[in-house]
């Protein structure tokens, strides 16, 4: 089943060159945006000091007058290499310790609301997908797919609010650092929920499935199974489920973290976008360009597992 | 809304003070209940949490509950005794000596014992805030002190450089440990100090959670004696309408500032009390006079009569506010009363318009040699508070009205910060001050204030003006100083460098549990240490 | 007397094109019988409804409506039934003259009895091997694991151990060589008639009685074609195992085929033994079937390199079958004194000689 | 039951049946309302430009604050500043308009220019283009996007450019598979062996007869992602400023009620931005499905 482990573990080494590279990309990317942006942006950047004309002054002697960008991006660089994100402007504190609390926050929350839209999605797509489109029941939910996910997120998510302090009484505040105990969970589940359903990947979801699945059904090996009396499902899954569902999951891992964004606003949950929003009111940029290139990072390891996933399963490429 | 606030020492509260002169220490407690926990929301996550380098609301805030300074203004804004316990002032004035108490420990940090507080800290923190690299918004506040010099371990003095009325108050700024800041010589944000402070206050920062959520603890070995509650927490909020929700459904006790539009909602609601507070601040829009088409006073003015105040406070602030007249907060005992706010009078407007030169255009728009009165008018972003742009879309129809037309720009608050202080790019401004000394404007219309980073943005200069606003700084005899400031008063309403708005009442919301609760008008937690929750109603 | 191991009576498939808004008549009234321990071949040009009569019995017809109407005995030794019991009452069929007009199908109902009838035969009692093995087999499992499965599916090996070494068995079976190396390989890794091998190893492996072979041939070069035949053939005469044979290939058709029929259209136009109907030199045949066996090349032909009559004209389009005879259009052998009832009236599977039908009225024997 | 019928009983030319029997039902509905919808965009963006509109938009009635809908003449109510919420819907159109034309011609080129590249050259330079689609596929939009505002400003424009080059890969990767799929059917050589230009059979042959559903589809997908981005972004405070009105800024001021139970202000942009959205999705899958014909298949 498995192919041996040697293979793998190359594969994995050549992807992971390559994420490598796309992050250096990324990198190079950001730095290009800020060095465009007016002011002299890289200075504070470097500095980490509050954006004050004498304190840019006193930075551009300390770095020596005049340096080309080249120079200022390899310095800001190899800091970021060396697990330096540099100081946050506002607070003056190191943005690498920050990122790491924060970040995780957000990754609670996206996987999570993963979670929420395979367990809403796959159902749907696969009942569609055997029983055809026009059947009373997956056709009322397709659309409600279509509906929840054109709705924009923080007005689902004040929804929400509103129906489970009106309707059930209790308040979705996420605020993770609560008093411990106290069924904390079902305080995030709202979000998880809110962000799960409203950032947009459920109808996507559901119409890639759809598809696939109804492609992989007309497969003439699923013929085979059915016609010598197997389960046909058995047969099916790794090319109608788990192929696609790492494929379009991975593939929208930037879209949750945006709507991850919104969401932490208004469930006042303290990850990555909340930290992005006050960064981009304050210029804070050590902080702002932090979050990208770990946002780019979980972006480029959801590809990366689906790459694995998908060499796993599909031994010596036996289809592509 | 976001306020830029102008420290000037001196405090000066009217309301707030709902209870009588503090009792000593010790008796206090016996009739207090300790323990519980005090969850307070604020809008926005707090900075830096010392007192040097900290320069918005929710920083102060924090600092008056780990810090002490040497003297403290009660509610009748006496001078009090803090960490000095006594003090003797020289004939001329000019000589300040402070007796300190030898009962105070700083915050022992987990591991290492509590330091004992002396006069060097004193020295130390004087020197650290004066110091050149070291950013704060205090130094301009203090430049009026030549020295300070420590005479014993418990005794401090302080020169002056010339004497200045009420001095003494203005010795009310926090004292930071020596052993504190990591670079002896100066503060910047990037010292852990700024992040981990330790001082000499009734609550001792315990932990700051990965969304700045501050956990306080009681200091036990508090000066003044343990105070009642065990924690003070401070919850951040990204979203005002959550932090209203969270009051109403016990996430937290306290709001610090309630959002306008949900006063309503909590009044409605009897669990809590919606307490009033006069945070000496106003709101105001100024104008940048490089911009020629400002220069002229008329024109100022008569913006100042295009404007229905009265309209936008009733409408937008549920009348919480008064209508003001002039540069001081009305709480001010430097306010003129005399001097009335203008009144809405869009002819009289459009009449001071033409007097200065301006006809109105084919397009409705009031132009004077062929330059049409076209303005930007700049504005912060805030994602919530509407009331900003209400305030701003009413501005800009009533001067439609009388023909001038505004441009309002939106701009993320540092840029802004930038735009106006920095670059002066800019023709008007809404904005508020927020004082603890409403007498002293000096450094909003004198023409040294103007310049980068100077809070005379407006590039507003006038030799009387600065000429009134040195007197009433040298003038030692309060009458005096009072009738100075009557003048500056009048001069400025007419002068209109801004057109002043009102000051909003600011209201506080908390959970009935919470007693004994009073609110110092700017520092707001000066009193905490006396708050109380009864042991009834402690539960989590 | 031994009854059929499968009889297929008026066997009806229709599917309807959504887009033509008609139906499409791919087997239109089939009547098949195999016997115990006998081969019978079908053959036809490709769209005559051959394959579909194949997956009909396998009720394998996924697409609406299907199979709307007929039955199809099955009686081996341990099971009995008709395979299309009572899933006359899913299916309501208007007709109008003798063409349907509209046909309501309750898939569900339909599904869930089929599903129920075939539950313990697919597989066990008809085994099924299909044109194109490459993609017949699961690419993502291991061709042993594929045979494994139907073993223990299908036999009384359940131990995973005992069903893996029948599986190596039967690859033995089918002439693969090395089958323990190729037991762990992936079918990608495999040639198109070693794919075609396993999966006639998966097909036995279960020891069906009966064996549908659709099209086991097509995809695949000549010599590889051929050695497949040959494989059959042996299988057949060591297992005896009752075949039903699709291909538009007669020379496959006539090597391994007790009886042949011959389909036109979605019907059978001529049934009988093989040597009688593919016999060229018959008095008596159909002028479809002799238009096909003209297009095969024969070993005289080759020799003596004589020109191939391909047949004239299409294909018989499916939804406007004609009211006449089938292959009327293209017919070359109308006599005047047949012309007018080929024309209007379609001809019956009448019995020319015992055992042998035909569907044309030059060999109609009149009422 | 599921019913099949046959309209006669003999059908010579299929060509002359009526469209609607060529096609699902649910793919006509769906095509329906997708292009009701976007006449009903282009009709207010129409109306907006010449301010054929009941009220002026910008028009403020202080005390007409938060009207519900059917005050006086005010058919969908006021907002925050008693200004008339359906003109200001009307208005609205116009703040996407423009900038998610842009948006979309954006990475429709971009789209276009690199998937014909990859897919018809191949070779080295398909792999570059697939690096660089991954590479800016790495970006999570919003978070991209507060970056550009911080280092520059809150400007629709810069925003929508970002949106367009965010959404280059999608195109790009569609269009590459797309002629791929093509070149296995021989389709290409075959064009070639016709001795046409190679602009020809890109141009016509490619584009227009084989992707144009395709393009179609991104582009009604991208007005859609559009307007919910700047929505977003308005919910940030980033996004179209006051008082210029968009379906976004008005969602979110009227947010600022809607946990104390005045729903309408926020509720009546975010339907008409639902309505809108699900017009543009569904007219998307219902032509995917016509001009592909998926479901006959």
């Amino acid at each position: 089943m498995l192919m041996p482990p040697k293979e793998i573990i190359l594969n994995i080494i050549k992807e992971l060159f390559i994420v490598m590279l796309l992050l250096l990309g990324v990198s190079f990317v950001v730095f290009g945006i800020l060095y465009a942006a007016p002011g002299d942006q890289f200075s504070v950047l470097l500095e980490g000091q509050l954006p004050t004309a004498q304190a840019r002054q006193e930075i551009r002697e300390a770095m020596g007058g005049a340096q080309g960008w080249y120079g200022q991006y390899f310095s800001w660089l190899l800091n970021v290499l060396s697990g330096n994100f540099g100081t946050s402007v506002r607070t003056g504190l190191p943005v690498a310790g920050e990122l790491l609390t924060v970040s995780l926050n957000t990754l609670y929350l996206t996987l999570g609301s993963m979670l929420v839209t395979l367990l809403v999605a796959v159902p749907i797509a696969l009942y569609s997908s055997v029983r055809g489109h026009s059947v009373a029941i997956s056709w009322p939910l397709t659309m409600l797919g279509y509906v929840i996910s054109a709705l924009p997120v923080f007005w689902l998510g004040y929804i929400a609010i509103y129906i489970s302090i009106h309707g059930f009484d209790f308040f979705p505040l996420a605020s993770m650092s609560r008093t411990p105990g106290e069924n904390d969970w079902l305080y995030t589940l709202v979000p998880v929920l809110v962000l799960g359903l409203g950032s947009g990947t459920i109808s996507e979801v559901i119409r890639n499935l759809r598809e696939e699945m109804s492609r992989v059904m007309a497969e003439d090996y699923v013929r085979t199974a059915r016609a010598k009396g197997a389960s046909v499902w058995r047969h099916a899954f790794k090319e109608g489920l788990l192929l696609p569902v790492t494929q379009i999951i991975a593939a929208k891992i930037p879209f949750i973290l945006g709507g991850a964004v919104i969401v932490e606003q208004v469930f006042n949950w303290p990850g990555m976008g909340r930290m992005a929003w006050q960064a981009a009111q304050d210029r804070d940029f050590p902080v702002i360009m932090g979050i990208v290139l770990v946002a780019a990072a979980f972006v480029r390891l959801g590809s990366l597992i689906q790459h694995i996933v998908c060499t796993a399963v599909n031994p010596q490429g036996a289809r592509d | 809304m976001k306020q830029i606030s102008v420290i000037l020492v001196l405090a000066l509260s009217l309301l707030g003070a709902s209870f009588g002169a503090s009792q000593a220490a010790e008796s206090r407690n016996a009739a207090r209940p300790t323990g519980g926990t005090l969850n307070y929301g604020e809008y926005g996550r707090p900075a830096t949490l010392d007192p040097i380098t900290s320069n918005e609301m929710i920083s102060m805030r924090i600092s008056e509950l780990l810090f002490n300074g040497l003297v403290g203004i009660n509610e009748r804004q006496d001078v009090v005794p803090e960490l000095a316990q006594s003090w003797d002032a020289s004939k001329d004035g000019r000589v300040y000596t402070f007796y300190l108490r030898k009962d105070v420990t700083w915050h022992a940090r987990e591991g290492e014992a509590a330091v004992p507080f002396t006069a060097n800290d004193v020295v130390f923190t004087y020197n650290i805030m004066m110091h050149p690299k070291t950013i704060t918004p205090l130094k301009v506040r203090f430049e009026f002190i030549e020295k300070a010099e420590k005479v014993d371990d418990y005794t401090v003095r302080f020169t002056l450089k010339r004497p200045v009325l009420n001095a003494l108050a203005k010795f009310s700024f926090k004292i930071i440990p020596r052993h504190g800041p990591k670079n002896p010589l100066y503060l910047t944000r990037d010292d852990p100090f700024v992040q981990q402070p330790i001082g000499t206050g009734p609550y001792m920062l315990k932990n700051i959670t990965a969304d700045r959520e501050i956990v306080m603890v009681a200091n036990e070995k508090y000066f003044k004696g343990r105070p009642s509650i065990d924690q003070f927490v401070t919850k951040p909020f990204a979203d005002q309408n959550i932090l209203t929700q969270a009051l109403t459904f016990n996430a937290i006790d306290m709001i610090v500032l309630v959002n306008p539009r949900s006063i309503a909602e909590i009044q409605g609601d009897k669990r809590f009390i919606l307490q009033p507070y006069n945070a000496l601040s106003y709101s105001f829009f100024g104008y940048n006079l490089r911009n020629p088409l400002l220069e002229d006073k008329r024109v100022r003015q008569a913006f100042g009569y295009a404007i229905n105040r009265q309209e936008m406070l009733g409408s937008f602030f549920n009348g919480q506010g008064t209508i003001i007249s002039g540069p001081f907060a009305p709480g001010s005992w430097a306010y003129n009363l005399d001097v009335q706010p203008l009144s809405y009078d869009p002819k009289k407007a459009i009449a001071l318009l033409n007097e200065a030169g301006f006809k109105q255009g084919t397009d409705g728009i009031m132009q004077k040699g062929g330059k049409k009165l076209e303005l930007t008018l700049m504005v912060p972003i805030e994602k919530e508070s509407e009331a900003v742009k209400r305030v701003v879309l009413a501005f800009q129809n009533y001067l439609k009205n009388v023909g001038v037309a505004v441009k309002v720009e939106f701009k993320e608050w540092q840029s802004w910060k930038e735009d106006v202080f920095a670059e002066h790019r800019f023709d008007i401004v809404f904005a508020s001050w927020v004082f603890d000394d409403s007498a002293d404007i000096s450094s909003l219309f004198h023409s040294a204030e103007i310049g980068p980073w100077k809070n005379n943005f407006g590039a507003y200069s006038n030799p009387e003006v600065d000429s009134l606003i040195v007197q009433s700084k040298l003038t030692l005899d309060h009458e005096k100083r009072r009738t100075i400031n009557r003048k500056l008063h009048a001069l400025l309403a007419s002068e209109a460098p801004y057109t002043f708005l009102w000051t909003l009442t600011n209201y506080s919301a908390y959970h009935k549990k919470v007693q004994h609760v009073a609110i110092h008008p700017y520092k707001f937690f000066s009193y905490a240490d006396e708050w109380y929750i009864p042991v009834t109603a402690q539960k989590k | 007397m031994n009854q059929p191991l499968l009889k297929i009576e008026n066997l009806r498939t229709y599917f309807y094109s959504r887009s033509k808004h008609s139906f499409v008549r791919a087997v239109d009234g089939v009547s098949l019988e195999v016997g115990q321990r006998e081969t019978v071949g079908v053959v036809g040009e490709s769209g005559s409804g051959k394959s579909i009569t194949a997956m009909s019995v396998m009720g394998l017809i996924s697409t609406g409506p299907g199979v709307i109407g007929g039955s199809i005995h099955f009686a081996s030794a341990r099971v009995q039934k008709n395979l299309l019991e009572g899933l006359h009452k899913c299916v309501k069929v208007e007709e109008q003259d003798g063409r349907v007009m509209a046909v309501s199908k309750d898939e569900r109902g339909w599904q869930k009895t089929a599903e129920r009838l075939m539950r313990d035969l697919r597989g066990k009692e008809i085994a099924m091997i299909f044109q194109n093995p490459r993609a017949s087999l699961n690419p993502y499992i291991t061709v042993g694991e594929q045979i494994t499965e139907a073993v223990r599916l299908h036999t009384a090996n359940k131990s995973v151990r005992e069903a893996r070494e029948r599986a190596v068995y039967w690859l033995e079976r089918v002439k693969i060589d090395s089958p323990r190396l190729r037991f762990n390989s992936y079918p990608s890794a495999l040639s198109g008639g070693m794919c075609q091998r396993a999966m006639i190893a998966m097909a036995l492996s279960s020891e069906p009685s009966l064996l549908i072979a659709d099209e086991p041939t097509t995809g695949l070069d000549a010599t590889i074609q051929s050695k497949i035949v040959d494989l059959m053939e042996e299988l057949k005469s060591e297992t005896g195992i009752s075949t039903l044979l699709i291909s538009h290939d007669i020379s496959v058709i006539s090597r391994l085929s007790d009886r042949v029929a011959v389909m036109y259209g979605g019907a059978v136009v001529e049934y009988g033994p093989a040597q009688r109907v593919l016999d060229m030199g018959a008095a008596t045949k159909h002028p479809y079937t002799a238009a096909l066996l003209a297009s095969v090349p024969s070993a005289q032909q080759i020799r003596d390199k004589a020109n191939l009559q391909a047949i004239e004209g299409d294909v018989l389009d499916t939804i406007n079958v004609p009211p006449g005879c089938r292959f009327y259009a293209r017919c070359n052998q109308v006599t005047p004194a047949v012309r007018e009832k080929c024309a209007t009236h379609q001809p019956e599977l009448q019995e020319v000689a015992p055992g042998h039908q035909m569907r044309c009225w030059r060999y109609a024997v009149p009422a | 039951m599921k019913k099949y019928s046959q309209t006669s009983s003999v059908i010579e030319d299929f060509s002359k049946l009526p469209f609607w029997q060529k096609y699902a039902v649910v793919d006509l509905i769906y095509v329906g309302y997708g292009l009701l919808i976007v006449a009903l965009v282009l009709l207010s963006y129409i109306l907006g430009m010449f301010n054929w509109l009941p009220h002026d938009p910008q028009q403020i009635n202080m005390d007409m604050l938060m009207a519900p809908p059917a005050t006086a003449d005010y058919l969908l109510g006021t907002d925050f500043m008693g200004r008339d919420i359906l003109s200001r819907l009307i208005m609205g159109i116009q703040a996407y308009f423009l900038p998610g034309l842009l948006a979309i011609s954006i990475s429709l080129s971009g789209g276009i220019l690199l998937g014909v590249v990859a897919g018809y050259r191949g070779g080295t330079i398909e792999t570059i283009i697939t690096y660089f689609t991954n590479l800016v596929d790495s970006f999570p939009r919003l978070v991209l996007i507060l970056l550009v505002i911080a280092a520059f400003k809150p400007d629709i424009y810069y925003i929508m450019v970002v949106m367009g080059i965010t959404g280059v890969p999608a195109v790009a990767t569609a269009i590459a598979n797309k002629i791929r799929f093509l070149a296995q059917k021989n389709f290409i050589e075959a064009a070639i062996a016709l001795g046409l230009r190679t602009r020809v059979i890109i141009v016509k042959h490619i584009l227009w007869y084989n992707c144009r559903a395709l393009l179609i589809i991104q582009a009604t997908l991208g007005m859609g992602e559009a307007i919910l981005l700047e929505t977003s972004l308005s919910y940030l405070g980033f996004g179209v400023q006051e008082p210029e009105p968009s379906w976004g800024n008005m969602v979110q001021s009227g947010a600022n009620y809607f946990l104390q139970g005045n729903f309408w202000p926020s509720t009546a942009p975010a339907l008409a931005i639902l309505f809108t959205i699900l017009g543009f999705n569904l007219l998307g899958d219902g032509l995917n499905n016509i001009l592909e014909d998926k479901r006959d298949k």
